[in-house]
């Protein structure tokens, strides 16, 4: 692996996910504008901006869901850009949706059982059945555990309250043991009083996982993020940490003067 | 006949059949693009008011036009009954229990109509005025098609004009568009939703008369156009009134040419073309693309 | 329309002869539903009105009616309800049979069920080959097609035809009877159109376009009767294809009584050939027809349908009568050929080596009555017409013996 | 039941134990109600032998319900052009055994299968880009392709007659197909049922099949766990269209003729809603759906022959009204609020 090295504040840190000069039209509007970003091992990396400036765009450009109309993406220094989606799964980056994607009618072990069964390879198999596949419905059980979500196993998503919903939609992505992990608005939607139980899920995240975080909430991002990149009109306006996006004047003016007091 | 007479009189052929697969289908374009339901008793409400429209005319001794009118309002009044009593319940089940629900009430309107009015076919006789050929200066053509392309060409106006010019007409595109924005935004969807399956069955029944002279009137109608009108529907794109009407003339013309120089091929050529058209643009042709 | 499943012809039963009563009982296979639905109706009171005409003859015997729904015409369920029939319901005689594939479908189980079965319907031509027990007393495509091709040529002095047809096998039938017959007669068929399926109705339009571009003398049709029927008389109309000297001619399947009104002035000068038809003149028919108009309403009309149940039902008496009431099957078979019979139709006979029926051909013209209701008057009429594709030996019409 | 066990935590008890677990650990198992209706089937050889060609049929239309169940319940492809499938394997065994190239029944429907299988493949690869209404247009209009195509190729396929009497050879050269009695028929087709559904219900609760419910729950969520999503749904697309082809052979073997109608939309049509009818996604929805369409229409038909639609068609909404996924969805409803007292959990 050649990873790429460099210095920030005197730790060798390795850059996991990176982007150059990554842009995306559609017809005649540049939702995303060549976007240079890196996202480090293990970084707790908070994307903000307002509506519209393209954040999700960005997520998809991403995942692969989008292709981009310049640019590349490149992931431990690898040229992704042409690669689906499920196969950047498999090379280690997962996301979860603004919109909760589950499988609603299913138990909330089964959701998180198809994503851990695709990891490990076993979701092809035709005439095994599933349920003596033991490894996979133990590790899918240890993990509803980790997240504390063991006593809701046996429910149907669709029965559970949004929060738990949320955590589920997290659960899936960490099945699959990902090396980056973009959460896109994780808390949306929750009310505040379940609020705390994905903070608290994201703050036992392993530790050696890339995270990018969407949020509006600031809360959120100034209690979870290490480093945060803000962005308006498709282009990166602003990067630094917390403390110094929030004293950055500019930002307050087109961002957190609007949206602060949440 | 010369060439240019030839080529005018397959395109006013074409565009006559367009016409009353246009008139029946629009309904129906609506609809589901409006309520996202799978209604396949579309064609039972055309098939309703064409026999309310026939019976009229052949039993009351309406005239044509006042025909038209009360087939319009009957089956328009009959949708809004089975709406409010029955569809509503169905507007968040899956689409599949709507498929059961819809096929079922094909089979009571077929069996309803086998056992009021007859297993036999109606034949609905046409005003004197609409019977025989036009002049239309450089050649004849038969009036009656020349009549159905005009009178598909107001009705695609004026329901434009509905659409694009009046506040319900806003508040509908707005619903295709995102029903939940719509409906945060105050807009009474489930007022719209009535009004729009009253007026697409009321529709229906309009292209159901004017159609049965190509496509005659029998219990068995429900079903077996109903191919057509879906077919129309995804060619058009769903929820979209200029597409659907695109689309009928578009395979009205090719097929009414294809069949007159290649009439060997049978039936094949709508199929053919209906998969060459969606595989080109699976969303229809003015059809909106999923993200 | 509210037909039981077991109607009892009883009425006869009650006069005096001493003879107990002997229930004969017959299995009738129609599409009570669906596209045949009418069909089966004209079928059904054909047999019906056959056994009020003759009450006094079919006794001591009395006949029940178990009715099944043959539906769609796939053949699957006539084959379903013909086996519950002969294996549950132990009929003495079948009848019915309105789609060729029902007859086809149920060909094997009537050979292995030994029991007289009476096609009142189902045209395609080589049916009769299939199973030892079939007699039909209806029709084959080629009995019109083919006399009204050697018409064609001969009475109505026509040099070129073009065909359009329905795609399925009467249709193919029709044409190729036309086909072979005018073409013997120094006609020449220069176009065969293919005019879409037997299920939906298509716009005729483009069809007769190309029909009319091709100037023939003559433009030879078949299409099923009904709303087919009405189109393509009305687009003819329409397209001014009169004026432009184009005769239209087809087998009197097109001009079927009861669609006939429903044409309207279209349909005035066309010309046909069939078997049959409502304003024949003859004692029979007379009767025939004034029976139906007391039964049905003054509006109702009987048909070519109604009379292929009719005869059908006098083959069974006839049977039922030559086999006392056992109705073995070969012997019942055996009972009907060269059976002869003074039919509404005309006289008739059940040809004894191919088991179909031999009848008059009527050459007949559509016209305006005083009355103003449209007629079918007689112009030419063809004797003793057997099936030419059996005659021929064409196809599979090539008799297995 | 041992687990290798996680190093993070000392278990107390192994995740296995737990309930949800224990679900998904025990679901492929057989259930001591899943003989009855094999036992019913069985119990109606010997109890209305008179029946027994109406239940050939019902025994066909459950072979076929169920290969679409494995399409449209399980991987959530909804299509209405599943004739094209049972047309194909009906019109493989009927071509071979009239033109007298090959009447050996058993091989005879391996063939249906393959030559089904391949149309599915092929078709499956084009049209399985689309979704909703679009994918349902395209199944329809392929469907009436391959029908046109047999009704053009009449010389070879008889048209709309079809091909009659058929001469089919008796199984493993001794049991004969009688026209008549449909005894050595039921029970061949009865095995035939029974080895195509044990296929369908070890896919079904494999791993693969459990992908295929992620599909239809949510799509976009199994491109996003890394599924190849297009490869799975063309290859269950696939096993969907062969188990129909044997459908459609052994349709055309009891029956001994085949023609139009096994290629028709009705027969497309008739086939989803008995599974609808029946609750699809559920296996034994494909059993009750055709018992409870075909049995009702059959002795409907029989007492009110020219109005027997009024019934079927007031079944089917009152079935779509009041119970959500069919007659097995609504057993389910009524079981959880009277009868099963749930687990505790």
């Amino acid at each position: 692996m050649a990873a790429l090295r460099r210095q920030t504040g005197g730790v060798v840190t390795e850059t996991r996910l990176e982007t150059q000069a990554l842009s995306r039209d559609f017809g005649a509007l540049r939702a995303v504008q060549k976007i240079d970003f890196k996202l480090d091992a293990g970084a707790r990396h908070a994307l903000i901006g307002p509506n519209g400036a393209g954040k999700t765009t960005f997520v998809n450009l991403l995942t692969g869901v989008l292709t981009p109309t310049q640019g590349r993406v490149l992931l431990g220094g690898r040229d992704i850009t042409a690669k689906a989606q499920a196969e950047r799964v498999k090379l280690g980056i997962a996301r979860t949706f603004q919109i909760n994607r589950l499988f609603r009618g299913l138990s909330v072990l089964e959701n998180v059982c198809i994503a851990v069964a695709e990891r490990v390879g076993a979701a092809a198999s035709m005439f095994y059945p599933a349920g003596r596949r033991t490894d996979v419905i133990a590790e899918s059980m240890h993990l509803l555990e980790t997240l504390r979500l063991e006593d809701q196993a046996r429910h149907r998503v669709s029965e559970l309250p949004y929060g738990r919903q949320r955590l589920v939609e997290l659960a899936i992505a960490i099945g699959l043991k990902p090396g980056v992990l973009l959460l896109d608005e994780p808390a949306a939607g929750v009310p505040s009083a379940e609020s705390h139980i994905i903070l608290d899920a994201l703050e036992r995240l392993p530790e050696h996982i890339a995270v990018l975080i969407i949020e509006h909430d600031m809360d959120v991002v100034f209690r979870f993020a290490r480093r945060v990149t803000v962005m308006v009109s498709g282009a990166i306006f602003a990067e630094g940490t917390p403390k110094e996006i929030e004293a950055n004047p500019e930002v307050r003016a087109v961002y957190l003067g609007q949206a602060g007091h949440g | 006949m010369d060439f240019a007479a030839d080529f005018a009189g397959i395109f006013l052929g074409g565009l006559a059949a367009g016409t009353v697969l246009f008139i029946v289908s629009v309904g129906l374009s609506v609809t589901m693009g409006l309520m996202g339901f799978v209604n396949l008793a579309h064609g039972a409400f055309a098939m309703f008011g064409g026999y309310v429209i026939v019976l009229a005319m052949n039993r009351a001794h309406f005239g044509f036009a006042a025909a038209l009118a009360v087939g319009f309002v009957a089956t328009a009044a009959l949708s809004v009954l089975l709406e409010r009593l029955l569809y509503r319940r169905l507007y968040r089940a899956g689409e599949l229990d709507q498929v059961l629900f819809t096929i079922g009430l094909i089979f009571i309107f077929i069996a309803g109509i086998t056992i009021v009015v007859g297993p036999e076919g109606q034949t609905l006789e046409l005003p004197p005025a609409l019977g025989g050929q036009l002049n239309l200066g450089f050649m004849q053509y038969r009036t009656y098609s020349i009549f159905l392309i005009v009178v598909g060409f107001l009705i695609v106006i004026g329901i434009w004009l509905v659409f694009e010019r009046t506040r319900i007409g806003a508040q509908i595109r707005a619903t295709v568009d995102n029903r939940r924005m719509a409906e945060s935004l105050g807009i009474n969807v489930d007022r719209l939703f009535t009004i729009t399956f009253a007026f697409g069955s009321g529709m229906a029944a309009i292209g159901g008369g004017l159609g049965a002279e190509f496509l005659g009137l029998d219990p068995q109608y429900a079903l077996k156009y109903l191919v057509y009108f879906l077919i129309a529907v995804s060619v058009g794109g769903l929820g979209s009134v200029v597409g659907v009407y695109y689309a009928s003339l578009l395979i009205g013309v090719l097929d009414f040419t294809l069949k007159l120089y290649l009439p060997k091929g049978g039936t094949i050529f709508i199929y053919a073309l209906t998969i060459l058209l969606l595989l080109w643009r699976p969303q229809g042709l003015l059809g909106r693309k999923e993200t | 329309m509210s037909k039981r499943l077991v109607v009892a012809i009883a009425a006869l039963a009650i006069t005096a002869s001493g003879a107990m009563a002997q229930e004969v009982k017959v299995g009738v296979v129609l599409p009570y539903t669906g596209i045949g639905a009418e069909l089966a109706q004209q079928i059904d009171r054909g047999m019906e009105i056959y056994l009020k005409l003759h009450a006094n003859e079919i006794k001591p015997y009395t006949f029940k009616f178990i009715k099944r729904d043959s539906k769609a015409p796939n053949g699957a369920e006539a084959k379903v309800a013909v086996q519950e029939l002969l294996t549950q319901d132990k009929v003495d005689a079948l009848a019915g049979f309105v789609y060729s594939p029902d007859a086809i479908a149920s060909a094997p189980l009537i050979a292995a069920g030994k029991k007289l079965a009476v096609i009142m319907n189902a045209g395609t031509a080589f049916i009769t080959n299939l199973a030892p027990e079939f007699v039909r007393t209806s029709f084959t495509m080629w009995q019109s097609g083919y006399t009204m091709g050697v018409a064609a040529a001969k009475d109505l002095h026509a040099k070129t035809a073009v065909v359009a047809y329905t795609d399925y096998p009467p249709g193919k039938d029709s044409l190729e009877a036309f086909k072979t017959a005018f073409e013997a007669n120094g006609g020449k068929v220069i176009d065969t159109i293919p005019a879409g399926g037997p299920g939906a109705v298509p716009d005729f339009t483009p069809f007769f376009q190309r029909a009319k571009d091709e100037h023939p003398d003559v433009l030879y049709i078949f299409v099923p009767a009904g709303d087919h029927a009405t189109a393509a008389a009305k687009t003819y109309a329409a397209l001014g294809m009169r004026a432009a000297g184009i005769k239209l001619i087809g087998p009197g399947d097109i001009t079927q009584d009861i669609k006939l009104q429903g044409m309207g002035a279209a349909a005035v000068g066309l010309i046909t050939m069939h078997h049959y038809n409502a304003d024949l003149n003859n004692p029979e028919n007379k009767r025939f027809v004034a029976a139906w108009k007391k039964a049905y309403g003054a509006d109702s009309t009987p048909d070519f349908m109604a009379v292929g149940g009719y005869d059908g039902m006098a083959a069974i008496a006839h049977a039922v009568k030559a086999t006392k009431g056992k109705m073995d099957g070969a012997e019942a078979v055996k009972s009907l050929e060269g059976w002869k019979f003074n039919s509404p139709q005309g006289p008739i006979m059940i040809d004894p080596q191919t088991r179909d029926i031999v009848m008059n051909e009527y050459l007949d013209e559509v016209v305006l009555g005083p009355d103003k209701k449209l007629h079918q008057k007689v112009i030419g009429q063809t004797d003793h017409v057997k099936d030419e594709c059996k005659e021929l030996g064409i196809g599979r019409c090539a008799a297995k013996k | 039941m041992n687990v290798a066990a996680s190093p993070a935590r000392p278990a107390v008890a192994t995740p296995l134990d737990h309930p949800a677990a224990r679900v998904l650990i025990g679901r492929h198992r057989l259930r001591w109600w899943e003989t009855l209706p094999w036992l019913a089937a069985v119990g109606l050889y010997f109890a209305f032998p008179a029946y027994l060609g109406f239940g050939t049929e019902l025994l066909v239309a459950i072979l076929f319900a169920l290969a679409l169940d494995l399409a449209l319940g399980y991987a959530g492809i909804i299509t209405l052009g599943h004739a094209a499938f049972f047309g194909t394997g009906a019109y493989t065994v009927g071509l071979l055994a009239f033109w007298g190239i090959w009447t050996e029944p058993i091989s005879s429907l391996v063939l249906a299968g393959v030559a089904a299988g391949v149309v599915g493949l092929l078709s499956g690869l084009v049209l399985l880009r689309t979704r909703g209404l679009t994918l349902l247009m395209l199944t329809i209009c392929t469907m009436a392709l391959l029908e046109q195509a047999a009704n053009m190729a009449h010389d070879y396929t008889g048209g709309f007659d079809g091909l009659p009497s058929l001469p089919i050879a008796p199984v493993f050269g001794v049991f004969e197909f009688s026209p008549l009695y449909d005894n050595t028929q039921y029970v061949y087709a009865l095995i035939v049922l029974l080895i195509c559904f044990l296929l369908v219900r070890t896919l079904v609760y494999s791993p693969f099949g459990q992908s295929l419910t992620g599909i239809r729950e949510n799509l976009l969520r199994m491109h996003a766990v890394g599924s190849p999503v297009r490869r799975r749904l063309v290859i269950c697309y696939t096993i969907s269209a062969a188990l129909a082809g044997i459908a459609g052979g052994l349709w055309a073997q009891t029956n001994a003729y085949v023609n139009l109608s096994t290629f028709d939309l009705d027969r497309a049509a008739t086939v989803l809603i008995v599974l609808i009818l029946g609750g699809y996604g559920r296996l034994y929805g494909a059993f009750v759906g055709a018992v409870a369409y075909l049995a009702l229409e059959h002795f409907l038909a029989r007492i009110y022959p020219t109005a027997w639609q009024l019934g079927l068609g007031l079944l089917l909404v009152l079935i779509a009204l009041f119970a959500r996924n069919g007659i097995l969805g609504l057993g389910e409803a009524l079981w959880r609020r009277y009868g099963g007292k749930r687990a505790a959990s």
